[in-house]
This record gives C-alpha cells, structure tokens and sequence, in this order.
C-alpha cells in the first residue's frame, strides 16, 4: 500500500544552460513564491504547484554534469539560488536539499548507466526525495534499515523521519546498510508497493516542508537503482561540502527574510516610542544601529557563503584531502555563522517592530520558528569544534554528510 | 472541587507552588488552545491567592511586595500567561490604596479579600479611542479600549478614558456586572496566548463617582505613580519564571530524551562538553537577573512603606534600578529561549513539546514596552544626573 | 605620617574609602612603575584594616566575610593590585582557624590583630618545584615557587613544598625574618603589575613543626578545604572592583572631556544616544554581576558559621554559586573594560590616562584558573547531579 | 626650525606592474616584518628601515593611475596589502594609510601639472605623511589650520596631532581651511622653514607609528602645492571609502595576527586544565570551540573586506550618488566587523593561552592594544547607524573621509 498525493499536471522540465539563467530563474520564481509564504505556513499547506514550477523551471537539474546535458553550475551559484528561494519561502527552499544531494552522490559514486538513467529522469524534470534519517537511535550514523540480497535484487525494509520532499518526489532515494554493513542509497519510485510517506511533520518551523514518516515493508529494488554511497566517504569528495552549503544556504535565505520584514515593517508600521521625540518609528537612532548590525550580520553569512561555494569548486576540480578538508571546514564556518545571523534577525525582526508586530495575522513569528527549526539540522557546536581543531590542530573533519 | 487550605503568610508559598506544578502540565495544551483563561482564574480563586497583597487588616494575607512578586514568579513557570495575569492582579488590587480616596482603599483591599475579586485593566494610555463624559452625578463611556488583558474574566475591571477638556486620562473601575461591555474577541497573537488580551467596545456605559480614582493627575506626591514602577518590576518577574521555566523542561528533556551528537565521543548527551557549557551560561546569566531582581524588589519594598512621603527623587533612583533588573531579566531570558534549542536538537521542535512557547511567551511580553529606552534612562542618569520621566511605562 | 583612628565596625567601611580614594589617585602612576607595594602594605598597615576579619575575641575588628569582601571591591576600584594583595591576605588571616590547630588559630588571629602582621602566599600547587624535608624536630625546605604574590612584602609567608613519600603538599607559614629566601624579581607582566608576584628561591629554609599547618590533607572534613572555594569569592570581588573602577573613570571622562561625534547631532559627548545606551548596558550587567555575588557572599558566610559541620554536599552546593558569581562578574567586566573605549574615543588611549590599566589587570587576573571549567562544573551540576572535585581552584 | 630625523640611505623604488605582483611583495615583506614587530612596540622605535624598504618595494605606488606608470590596483588587492602588511605588523600597516590617501586625492582633485610632479615622485618612492588632525577643537570637522594668501602663493599656520607617518615622510600635505573657509590640502616638503614633527605619540597602542604632533609656522606654500581636497566631497567619489578600506584593513591585520599568536601559543605552550584529562591543552573541546569561533570571525571581516573592495572599484568606474553610497556602507559594514573580530581574537588569545601569556616577554597584549587604539579611529556606533539609514530609509551617508 502506498499513499499517494496528487503531485498535479507536470510539464518537462526546461533545461537551464548557465550559472546567469539559474540565478535569474531562481529571482522569477522568488518573486512568486513569496506571496503565498506566510499563508502556507499558517495552514502547513505543502506546496504542490509551487514544487512543479520549482522543477519545471529547470532549478533542480542545474547540478547535472555538462556531460549529461546538464550545466553544472558552480557551488557559488548552487548556494546562490537556494538562498534566493529561501528568502521567499524557506520550506520551498529545503525541499530540494536532498535531491541535490542525490544528484550528486550520483555522480560521485554512481555507474555510467545510472547516470545516464538518472540524469536524463532529473532533466526532465524529475524528483528526488528523500528517506535518510531514522528515530530512535543511538545516534545520526545507526542505520536500522536494511537491503537485503533477494535473487539478483534486493529487498528493502525499514522505517525513516525527517523525509523532507519525500511526499512531493517521483523517485525516493532510501538510505540503508546492505549485508555488508555498508551504507548504500537505494532509489525507489514513488509508487513501488511497500513504500508508505505519511505527512505527519509536526515541528513548529518549516512547516511547508512535509517532512514526515516513511515506512518501508519488503520493497523490490533492481540492483541498477542502488548507489554504493560509502565510497563517497572512503575517498575525498565534495559530497559532505556540498550536502552543507545547500542547508547553510536555507538559513541565510531565513535570515535575509526576517531582515527583509524587519525594513518593511519597521518602515511601514513601527510608531516612534513615546520617549523620543521624533516623528517617525524608523528614523530612532537605536533602530537604525540595530538595524545596521543586523545588516551587517547577514551580509556576512552571505559573504561566507559564497567563499565556502569557492572552496567547494576548487575541492571539486582536484579533489583531495585537504581540498576537501578546507571546503568543508569553509562550510563549517559558512553555516556556523548563517544560524547565528538567522536567529539575530528572526529576534531582532519583532524587538524593532514592536507588540503589534505579534499578531497572529502578520504571522512574523515563522522568520524564528523556520531559523529555529531549520538551523539544528546539525548542532552549531560541533561546527566550531571542527574549525578549532583543523585551524589549531591541523585535523581533517571526519568525512559525512554533516560536514 | 478540592478543599484547599486558606493561605497565611505561612503557607501562601506552598500553595502557589503546588497550584505552579498543576498548570505545567496542561501549559501546552492550554497554549494551543489559546482562549479565555477560565480555568487558570477559577484554581487561583480556589487558592485564595488574590488576596495575597491586601493587607491582613483588611482580611488579607498581608504578604510584602518582594514576597508576593516572587509568587508572580513562580506561576510564570509554568506559564507566562498566568503570570501575567497574576501580576496585573496584584498590582491593581492596591490601586485604592496608591491612587484612591482612603474609602476607595478600604473598600477595594476589602472586598478583594472577602470575595477573592479578581481584578484585570486595559489602561494602556496610548491608546485613546475611549471617551468619557459627564452626566448628572455620574458618568457615560462609549469607544473601544485594546489590549484588556483578562478583562474578559474579571470581577474588577480598570480602565483609562480621554475627559473633553481634561488633559490627563481618567481612571475607573467598573464591577463585571456593568452592562454596555462587549469583547472584540480580537487577541490572536503567537505568545502569551492564554492572556484573552482582548479589545473591548463601550457602549454608553455607566460609571459612578465613587469608582473614579483621583489619579493619573499632576502628581503632587511621587508615591501616586509609583504603581508604574511596580509594574515594571512585576513583569520582571514574569520574565524570570518564563525563563526558569524553559531552562527546568529543558533540563528534564536533556536528562531523559536528548541524544548524544555523533561526534561529541561521550554516551549521553548530558555528558557533551558543549552542553555543559551552554547549561552553565544558562544558568550563570539567569542567576545573576534573578539575584539583582529581588534585591530591586527590597528597595521597591522600603520605598512603597515611605507610602505618601515617597520623594521624587528616591522614586527615581527605585526606577533606574527596576530598569536595570527588567534589562537584565529580558536578556537572560531571551538569549535561553533561543538557545536551548541548540542542546536539544532537531527532535525539541516537535509541537507535542511545546518548548517554542517560552520563547513566543517572552518575546511577545518583552515588547510590552522597549528595554533599549530603560537603557538610555540609565545612562542618562549615570552621566547626567537626569531622572526619568514620568510615564505610564516609568 | 597622618593620625588614623583605629577601626571598627562602625568606621572599616569608611577608613577603607577614605584608602581608596587616596589610592586611585597614584594608580596610573604605580601602574606604569611597577614593582613593589611597599608604600601600599604600609599604608593598609597603619588604617588598621588587616585585622579586618580577625574576630573581635582576639583583639581584631571581626567583620563577617560578607563584609571584609566588600572591602575588597572598594580597594580594587582604586587599583587591582592592591585588591588583590588584601584579598589574599584576608584569606590568609584565617588560615590557622580552618586548616590549623587551635593553638595556631590563636596565636596567628592575635599577633596579626596586635602586630597589624600581612601576610602574603605563594600555594600554587601546580608549581612542584619546592621540596620539604624533615630534620630532627624541623624541616629544611629548598627549590623555587612561582607567584609569590606580595611575598616580598609580607610579614607571613605562606607557601606548599612537597615532601617525598606523603602525596599532598605541606602547607606552612614563615615569618618575614627567615633566612634563606631569595625573591627572583621576575615578575613583569602586563597586568596586576604592582603586585611583585616574584618566584622565590628556598636555600635550606627551616621551618618549625607548629608552622606547618594540619592542611591539606585528604580532607576528613568539609570545612578543611572551604577556603579554596572563599578564595575564588574574593577574586570575583577583585573583579567586580576593577570593572566598578573603569566605569567611574569612563564616567568622569564622558561628562568632563570626551567630544560628541561629527554626525551625533548632539552638542556634548554625555548626549550621543548611543553613549547612554553603552552606559547602561555597562551598569545593568555590573550591578546583576554584584547583586549575585553580594547574594553567595551570604551563603558563603553561612556556610562558614557551620564551621567544620559543613557537610560535603553543602560546601559543593556553595561552590556552584561562588562559580557562578565568578563567571558573571569575569564577563561583565572583561566586557566593560574592553568597550569603554568605544565611548571614550581615541584620545583617551593616551597613556597619561591608564584607562587600559583596567582591562591590562582584570584580563590578567581573570585567567587566574579558566571560567570555562566553573561554567563546565554548573552544568554538570544541573545535568547530573555531581558537585565539583576538590582542587585549590574549587 | 625643523627636527628632521635621519631617513637613511634609500634607494628610487621599484615600479610595480600588477595586482598580483603586489600581493606577492607584500608577502615577502612581511614574513621580514613581522620578526621585530614585538621589539618595536615595546620599545616605541620608529620603523625607519623597514618604512624604507617598504616604500622602496614600490607598494607605495600601487594606486598610480596606469596612465601615469602606476599599476593601479583594484581596492580589493589594496586592502589585501595593507592586511598582510599589518598581520605583521600593524604599526606599519598603518603608516602609509596617509599616503595612499593623499595619492587617490591628487587623482581626484589635483590638477594635471600636479598629477605629473607628485606621482612621479609617489613612483620613485616618495613618502607623504599626514598633518590632518586636531586636539581641542569641537569636532574632527573643526579645522583651524588657516593657508592664507600671500602674495602669489599661501602661507601656513597651525598644529596638528595624530600626525601618523608625517616624520618618515618627504612631503607633508596638510589639512586647512582656505580664504574661502573651504578645505584644502597644502603638501609641503619636510624640509620647509617652520615645519616642526615631533614625536609625542603616547598612547598605549599602534606604539611604533610615530603619530606625534606637526607645528607649522609661517610656512610658504606655492599655489602648485595645494589640493583642492573639499571638491571631493561636493561630487561622488570614492575617497571616503579608500580612506576607509584601509583602515579596516589593518584592523583586519590585526585579528589575524592575534589569531596567528593564539595558535602558536596554544599549540606549543598552554597546558591542559587539571579538571580534563587530557595530554595536551591543545585538545581540549572548549579551546577548540573558541578558535572555530574567533576564525569564523576573522574570516567574516576578511570576506566583508574582500567585498567593500568589490563595491569600491565598481564605484571607481562609475562613480555616482548610488554607487559611491553604497561603497561607503559596505565598507562601514567591513569596518564594523573587523574593529569586532580584532578586539575578540586579542582578548581570546590571552583567555586560550592562560596567565602564563601575561608575561611581559611574550609582549601578547600588544595586539590588544594595537586594536583598542586603531579601531577608535573613528566611532563604530555611527557605523551601525549609516548602515541602518541606508538599508532602511534609503538615506546615502555624509560624504566625508569617515565613512
């Protein structure tokens, strides 16, 4: 039994020919997108028509080797894009993540005909889910699912959280050990019997994201659906860097948000309080140095972002460990300070926009919750830890996809 | 319906602790829910703890400032809302004695004691769309008054309306009874939700002499405004316990449900250096608001027994220190709303938890009036001797 | 040489000020010539301040440690060294009631109540350069110690030496007529200058049995190592003055000298909106810093009226909140000092001012043992319920 | 009278072609730099020689327009040399910041006579100092330095302080105030009759600049001598922003040179703390975690530095209202950090190496004091400000060599 949602009438996918077309099409699309944020979160309502533009668009294929018809746009402008749909909806710019992280676990560690088979899927406008994380674990890393040899396929069981985009994906890429105890990707459509997706996301941020339960009861998979993603983590490779910089892109999408509602409303609405005399509530002295620092903050987390997008391309060029030490470690960094300047903006939106800015109506409160929800993805702290100790120490982050 | 023991100046403590530990565990719910707080003012009635500030010649518990702000603390705990709630109660029930005649005073501690009156306002002196007027021996009130927190459920209801000709506002009283009242039913805010801050329109309703009070007028004593000093220092404490209250769930949830970070090398996450660390400035900056704050409420306690010899001066010295406890209390408290998160993890978000309610709670209520003006007070009284000015907020 | 009345416990307070007072105004001076405190040992002799916490039985002033710390702040606003030096010193004073005989007790309260004795240590027993060795009824000690802060100057030294075969340190007294003791002059750090915390050079000491004192020892009691938690209080005590002594000065300079900005819009540097905002962000995080302390301060004394009743569990309890205290009034200082500036502007870096005398001595001394593990120790308190291990540090 | 101090034997300096042969320059001169960077400050001694070789290394130069035989490098490859210079040392880090002023000024305003004679002497390494600024008048605008007309050229009155560089210079442009009340600047030879540099500089930071007091007394100026500097804030232009990106730069410099410290020391002296068990300070989680932060710092300033860079040359090319404006915040946003990161890495260093760093010799609060005194050059409260107007109200900042 599976459940299915209507994902819609779906055209073919465009097919984005450069960095400068990814960026414009992701500004159109913002444009868009923007209008119904507020509302979708209010009512967790997912965002099918969005999804199919999104796709449609030809944003979900911009990291399709060139080879395969793709235009392989640098990490800077792959951060790029995420940050601009992100500032219009931050659950629209998560959904994405973990296809982008197939696509390159493909390409890293895929076989020839399985990038032909998938790539040509993706630039037609084809989407991938995703069913990695598990609850009730030790930890991250303990993987309960399994794939099973069956014949000359598999046989997949398992029970997966977290599946953001799941409920919106033609193909769903499954993290599992094999009977090795590697951990493989297996890739299974959306309609195989055995796979369930339930939208019981309940978090108080990202609402839109629909990142719910996916159960998994004796699904087939062929063996050409399999991706032996281990090896992504056996030798130096961008895959870690490049699962990060999409996550740190979210959070300073969030932040350029909140910063964005706090000029408009601080602008529009805020009255002077009552022991200053000024006319207005935007020409205060302490809004301006608040608004300046805040300002200042997100530019930063921008500015990291695009130097991390740097470190990933040439990690990608020539991909050794210490290339890809660094990109990672600039991702760290890029990420590190994203949260801080989102939960500064998402905070300093309402202090600089008064009690009225508390309304259930503005709904302004999501700029916080999303940050809030979005930016422990993977804790801040051991972030720090590792840029300490490969500045000071000279250490390699251990290679994962939360780094 | 339990039988609860009356409070003393023995017990009142106990008794708002166990009443503290029954709201916490319906917080959530009640959170979600949103609506009237029915309920939280019918326990506390039971409770007896209205009358915990009226003095016990007139029948009441006779608890100090400083002991019964530290009450309005403990229900913060479990739920800002009620503390809020709370806190606006005790403040309002001594409004006869700050403001009124010396019948108003008996009259008001009296009745609160004898019927457990529970009182709430809309007073907010910004908003000027209610009109008073005179007639005959009375008074007639027509417009619409925001932000009337618990108005809705009180026996006591307080406003403030614009006279035609007067420049200040008039405050009065009015019993629940009073027709011509209606709720806007218009409070939809994402923190303290469970407050009912509703608007209320007016329609011709009547009000009597003896329920205007002499005050807001030209001070001639400071000790007449005084009440907007203990105001702030009342939602002071309400900060405090919103944030004790985060950072005792989040404990409990790092002791019991929290899982260690895949790097971090240690077996639970109560052992991740990290968190240690982040529980220790939790704790270090909480401790220090809340040490400051009830030192403020001894010096606010002496200053409220000057009572009427209360200078200007002395009342502008307790403000700049009940300035500085209300900064140090909203930083503490913000930056630990914001920040356990990062040591609970993904998995905290859930809404089951409700661990985003500290922080809705305390952001919503921080904005009550902007703490970057108690900042410029004070320094303006550290460089240039210069007291603040006199407001509804000061 | 002026005529001082010997003090009480009506007059400490004020003798102490009076101290300050003339001490500030020589700081920046004694700052930039280093060396030793002679002149200030000699002055805190004749105010009669040493026996500050001698109990009146024996012929001292007997403050409780909830006051003498007070004096420590008010000496410390005038210049860290100095705060630091009485500091210790009051520790030390009491060092013959908590790890001594009672016998030594007596005798240590009463000459340094008659003798106006200061006394002076280098204990650090992370230094393990000092041996001790028993000969006939005495011992011999030779080696080195480092930090022997005041040591030069001090009527009683206190020092540990390790002897071979016991595992804990010996902790002994010497008086300043000793022979074989050799200051190395090798202090020259940026900060605390003035407090000559030389090594010292042991050549074949020899030290009585009623010098050496009963402590430490594997603790049987509480109590025996309360002192090691009393002497972080006094350091954040040091703290709190030096970051009390920066805003006084960064006040005075603002309101008399410093110049409003080209684009403030304002015509006096106390004016510039931003200015007052800094300020008060300045007093808030001091006064929560010294509200929580002056609060542990009474727990502490509590606990030390419990004299050797005081239980494990309780003295742990009690070093939680003295860590905290620390922490708190370590980050409000460390921020104060540093950011006056910003409001100072450039001209007040020049060096006839000293204003980075205040953030040179409270960096220095804060790194005295890392805040970091106090804040580790709370939260680990919090989270599982473990009291901090016993160290010289905690 | 004038107190000339001994400038040594100096050579005519090399011509620099390109931006990248700057860098490379600059980086060999400061692996020489940074060896008596400790001993100069502690002693207060003037960096005569290595001023000397400095400028004859041609980085004196570098923003000669092409068409006078300069490589004028982009401001992002000025703000690069001027970081690496003061990493290691940023006392002369600092020193030319008066120069390189002067130099974009003679570019805007001076005319072309005046272009010719001075770049010509900039590119044989011809030194200008500074006699900007005033002590006891109201504002820094307040100047009370009068050039007045004298017969076919001026003569000059005044004092100056804060004159960094001016007694390693050749020629000494001095601010004042004109007949007309304008500001002008007047570059007078440090051999000139009544021109008296003293060096007074007492503060406890930035010690070996020199940055003492110049007294003029009736000294004649010609007219070909004298800058018309106030034009260059009547129009758009970018020299409040070059002023401006230098001074961030040696901020930068600083934190970076103070994070180098903390990683030396650390890794080579601090102890672990007795409560962890652990062989090496160097591993300790909380020490590791405070260097990831400081790093994230100092790489948030260079990255913001790296930017106002970007938004000067592109104002640089089409210099108006909006592109100057915008240069001018960017670079207040560069400045902001950079005064932040340099007063949080000097005051970790000490905090992650312990008391023993206190020690005179290691000479490690120089870095402090270096920060605390250069980023109070100008208040970075009303940076904040200029920053919050503009995003907010749209509000261009003041033109002035400020911000």
């Amino acid at each position: 039994m599976t459940s299915l949602i209507d994902l819609g009438t779906r055209t073919k996918a465009h097919v984005i020919k450069d960095d400068q077309e990814a960026i414009a099409i992701a500004k159109e699309l913002a444009a868009e997108f923007v209008k119904g944020d507020s509302d979708r979160d209010r009512h967790r309502r997912l965002p099918v028509e969005e999804i199919n533009k999104y796709s449609e668009s030809g944003l979900w294929g911009i990291t399709v080797p060139k080879e395969y018809g793709g235009a392989f746009v640098s990490n800077v402008t792959l951060a790029e894009v995420t940050k601009i749909i992100s500032e219009a909806d931050s659950s629209i710019g998560q959904i994405p993540q973990n296809h982008l992280y197939i696509v390159e676990s493909i390409r890293l560690d895929g076989n020839e005909e399985q990038k032909k088979f998938f790539f040509d899927l993706v630039l037609q406008g084809k989407r991938f889910g995703n069913a990695f994380s598990e609850i009730g674990t030790k930890s991250v890393v303990d993987v309960q699912t399994r794939l099973a040899r069956s014949g000359d396929g598999y046989v997949l069981n398992g029970r997966k959280f977290y599946s953001t985009g799941a409920l919106l994906a033609d193909w769903i890429p499954v993290v599992a050990k094999n009977d090795d105890d590697n951990t493989v990707i297996a890739i299974v459509e959306r309609s195989t019997p055995g796979l369930n997706v339930i939208n019981d996301w309940s978090s108080f941020g990202q609402r839109a994201t629909g990142s719910g339960t996916t159960i998994i009861e004796n699904v087939q998979v062929p063996e050409s659906h399999v991706i032996p993603q281990y090896r992504a983590f056996e030798r130096p490779t961008t895959q870690g860097p490049v699962a990060q910089i999409i996550q740190a892109a979210v959070d300073v999408g969030i932040a350029k948000a909140a910063l964005r509602d706090t000029l408009f409303y601080v602008r529009n609405y805020t009255r002077p309080w009552i022991d200053v005399e000024l006319e207005h509530g935007y020409e205060d002295p302490l809004t301006l140095y608040n608004i300046g620092n805040v300002v200042i903050q997100v530019h930063a987390a921008e500015a990291l972002l695009r130097r991390s997008g740097e470190y990933i391309d040439r990690a990608n060029e020539n991909p050794t460990d210490i290339s890809v030490a660094e990109a990672s470690i600039a991702v760290a960094e890029a990420k590190a300070i994203a949260a801080e300047a989102s939960i500064l903006a998402s905070n300093k939106l309402l202090e600089l926009a008064g009690t009225k800015a508390t309304l259930e109506e503005y709904n302004l409160d999501r700029h916080w919750r999303n940050a809030r929800t979005h930016t422990l993805h993977d804790p801040e702290r051991w972030k720090y830890y590792a840029v300490g100790n490969f500045y000071l120490n000279g250490v390699n982050p251990p290679r994962h996809p939360w780094l | 319906m339990t039988v609860i023991e009356r409070p003393t100046l023995e017990n009142y403590a106990a008794i708002a602790r166990n009443l503290s530990q029954e709201f916490v565990e319906t917080a959530v719910e009640r959170d979600r829910a949103a609506g009237s707080p029915t309920l939280e003012i019918a326990r506390l009635k039971e409770s007896g703890l209205l009358s915990l500030l009226v003095p016990q010649a007139y029948g009441g518990i006779g608890a100090t400032w400083a002991e019964g702000l530290k009450i309005v603390q403990e229900l913060s705990k479990a739920d800002g809302s009620i503390g809020q709630l709370y806190g606006n109660h005790l403040n309002l029930t001594t409004l006869g004695h700050v403001s009124g005649t010396s019948a108003q005073k008996e009259q008001f501690y009296r009745e609160t004691a004898q019927q457990q009156l529970f009182w709430a306002n809309a007073i907010n002196t910004r908003d000027i769309r209610l009109a008073i007027v005179p007639e005959d021996d009375h008074f007639r009130v027509n417009g619409i008054k925001g932000f009337g927190t618990g108005v809705a459920v009180a026996d006591r209801r307080v406003f403030t309306a614009l006279q035609e000709g007067v420049d200040l506002p008039i405050l009065f009283v009015i019993p629940k009874e009073r027709e011509g009242l209606t709720a806007l039913h218009d409070w939809d805010n994402f923190g303290q939700r469970r407050t009912d801050s509703d608007s209320f329109q007016f329609q011709n309703v009547r009000v009597e002499q003896d329920e205007i009070f002499g005050h807001p007028e030209p001070p001639t004593h400071a000790f007449s405004t005084f009440l907007g000093i203990i105001a702030q220092l009342t939602k002071t404490y309400v900060y405090l316990g919103i944030a004790e209250g985060a950072l005792a769930s989040a404990q409990a949830y790092t002791q019991t449900t929290a899982k260690p970070w895949l790097t971090s090398g240690v077996n639970a996450a109560s052992q991740d250096p990290y968190t240690l660390h982040h529980y220790g400035e939790f704790w270090v900056s909480l401790q220090a608001a809340i040490a400051l704050t009830d030192q403020v409420a001894q010096v606010v306690q002496s200053a409220w027994e000057r009572d009427v010899s209360l200078t200007f001066e002395e009342r502008g010295v307790v403000a700049i220190k009940v300035f500085a406890a209300k900064v140090a209390a909203t930083r503490a408290g913000l930056d630990l709303t914001n920040h356990i998160f990062e040591v609970l993890g993904s998995r905290a978000t859930a809404n089951k938890y409700g661990f985003d309610r500290y922080w809705r709670d305390l952001r919503t209520f921080t904005l009550h009036d902007p703490v970057d003006y108690k900042l410029r007070d004070i320094g303006n009284w550290l460089l240039n001797s210069e007291l603040p000015a006199i407001t509804q907020y000061s």
